[in-house]
């Protein structure tokens, strides 16, 4: 990505030089190198992103050895760009003083003279602190532009989708037996507290064929009664269907007649009950 | 990548096609070009394509603001088994319906109102009905005739059984109550019914 | 219509990918047939059209959350023509705070604070959260208890990526700051890395 770099303020190429001269020195001329038009100072400020984006700025610029920071120029110079915004009043972020006053601490620091610590080990350079900090943060910066750089949905490519063509059916719930079975045990749990329901599988049995004989009998028609019984079903079912009919005509749902005895045995909806069945 | 062939415009008329959100109108596919492939290409790529994708489980179709793809109806039964969205739950009140119906048939209206203590809505009846769960198999020859209502086929298929003796024991269901029955006198709650479907 | 030969499951497999609005996972993919196709054939089949979909402008690629078609970034030019709005543009602050979350996930707003050396606006986080890249996955047992951020399954497709291990890897910086934090008298000789990329 250019915009990192785009948004660094242009050098000119007398500048540019300046800079170089300073490698490997002590100093920076301060002047020269700071200058800025006073309408570009608040381009030039909203280019960084903070104290320490401006700091590397500077070291970068200038060719600085992060590792072994001349903290006297880069003191001076941090503090000459803190006080052009200060002088054009441009709101001044905390940040950037804070980072001032670490700055001028860690100069003085440098000033003194390190006693030997008690383990012997070398006193922390004073400037440990900051290295990590300015190492870490440019690790991101960069970090950042190249994520900014991985080709991204949106903007590099689109994602496909095409269109799910539906027909307009309704989503039906689905029901599981357990569903069921929830179900009717909350009924009983109720109907326990009036009367108590004893539904055994034999009983679906013969409840079943009850249906299925009702069915049979839909079309309101005599039907003979031997045709119910399907001989496929072995005895077990036989006799299950032939209770069935005796349910159907104990809760009067089916007539049975027989003209004399030894005539076929007719089966048929009770009286009106097929009518719109 | 300057297209150059008409296939170097085909791709890049069904990229565009394939990440539309909305049907693309050939002018609109022109204008993707810094040299315009013209009307007459355009359209004749856009058929070309179309047949491309016959046979798959994708078409471009014409519509009536343009062309776009989108999945044949035939394969909708399997995208939507990827829908995150649950389905549709049947409320209690049809749900006791149904089990009524499936362990007591005949039962007339009457009866299962008996059993669950409240009156029965017409839409619980209904939504049975539809769902061709439930049919009329005859008229009680009580007053008023009412209709008696039975499971169907479809009912068994749909849930997988073979016959009604498939279904749970109630013998074992009355034994998970009792156990419920213990629980409860620990702390009874019991939701209340809702109303309707 | 039940898929039997494995370009059946193909094209359904096909179809679900070109209308998802997400990846998709092989376990989910297998979900929509009643006869399961088995793992190693659904792995197969994606690698089938992945390279049945070589040199179009649309590629089927393997993200973290799953597989998905997208077009290629060479077409984008011409999409770009179809699109109504630009995509958004991410300021300095933004990809700042995302580079930090991704590379040091979880942090809280302190944490990428003290490595920006600024405070971060709320809107740079509500940027990266609606976009769906970052998202809250605890809070750090300090006082005020602060949100602590990673990044989101959506932050890795969205920048194709199967794995966090595949974010662009870290300068030598870091190699350079641990020998600083070991306080090794060190003068590296090799030049840093150069700032842009």
């Amino acid at each position: 990505m250019n915009d990192l770099l785009e948004l660094a303020p242009p050098e000119t190429p007398a500048q540019a030089q300046a800079v170089a001269r300073l490698y490997g020195e002590a100093l920076l001329e301060l002047p020269k190198d700071l200058y800025i038009p006073p309408e570009a100072l608040e381009i030039f400020l909203e280019a960084f992103e903070g104290p320490l984006d401006l700091l590397l700025y500077l070291i970068r610029k200038s060719s600085l050895d992060v590792l072994d920071i001349p903290m006297a120029p880069l003191t001076a110079q941090y503090l000459a760009y803190v006080e052009a915004m200060r002088r054009h009043n441009l709101e001044l972020a905390a940040d950037y003083l804070l980072m001032a006053a670490m700055l001028l601490e860690i100069k003085s620091r440098m000033l003194l003279p390190r006693p030997p610590r008690d383990d012997g080990r070398e006193e922390e350079d004073p400037r440990a602190e900051l290295v990590r900090r300015l190492l870490e943060y440019e690790q991101m910066k960069m970090a950042a532009a190249r994520i900014e750089v991985l080709p991204r949905a949106e903007r590099d490519y689109e994602w496909v989708g095409v269109l799910v063509s539906e027909r307009i059916v309704e989503r039906l719930p689905e029901v599981s037996l357990h569903d069921l079975q929830l179900a009717w045990l909350r009924i009983m749990k109720q109907a326990r507290l009036t009367q108590h329901h004893h539904v055994r599988r034999d009983e679906l049995s013969v409840r079943e064929h009850m249906t299925n004989i009702l069915r049979r009998l839909a079309g309101g028609a005599f039907v003979v009664l031997d045709t119910l019984f399907e001989p496929r079903l072995g005895p077990a079912g036989m006799v299950v269907s032939f209770l069935a009919v005796l349910e159907l005509v104990k809760e009067r749902l089916v007539d049975v007649t027989q003209n004399e005895p030894f005539a076929p045995i007719y089966v048929k909806l009770a009286t009106d009950a097929a009518d719109d069945a | 990548m300057q297209p150059t062939t008409p296939d170097d415009y085909k791709r890049v008329i069904e990229a565009a096609l394939l990440a539309a959100t909305a049907p693309l109108d050939p002018a609109v596919l022109r204008r993707m070009f810094d040299e315009d492939p013209g009307s007459e290409l355009v359209r004749r790529l856009l058929e070309e394509l179309r047949e491309d994708w016959a046979g798959r489980g994708v078409e471009l179709v014409r519509l009536a603001s343009g062309w776009r793809f989108r999945t044949r109806p035939e394969y909708q039964f399997y995208l939507d088994r990827l829908k995150e969205e649950r389905p549709p739950k049947y409320s209690r009140a049809v749900l006791e319906t149904l089990a009524i119906i499936a362990y007591r048939q005949p039962v007339t209206r009457g009866d299962i109102e008996e059993v669950r203590g409240v009156a029965v809505s017409p839409n619980v009846i209904k939504t049975l009905e539809s769902r061709g769960w439930i049919d009329v198999v005859g008229h009680r020859d009580t007053p008023g005739r009412p209709a008696l209502f039975a499971t169907t086929r479809r009912f068994l298929d749909d849930l997988g059984l073979r016959s009604l003796t498939e279904l749970p024991a109630l013998t074992e269901i009355e034994r998970i109550m009792d156990l419920v029955d213990l629980k409860e006198e620990i702390k009874p709650a019991a939701p209340e019914d809702e109303p309707q479907v």
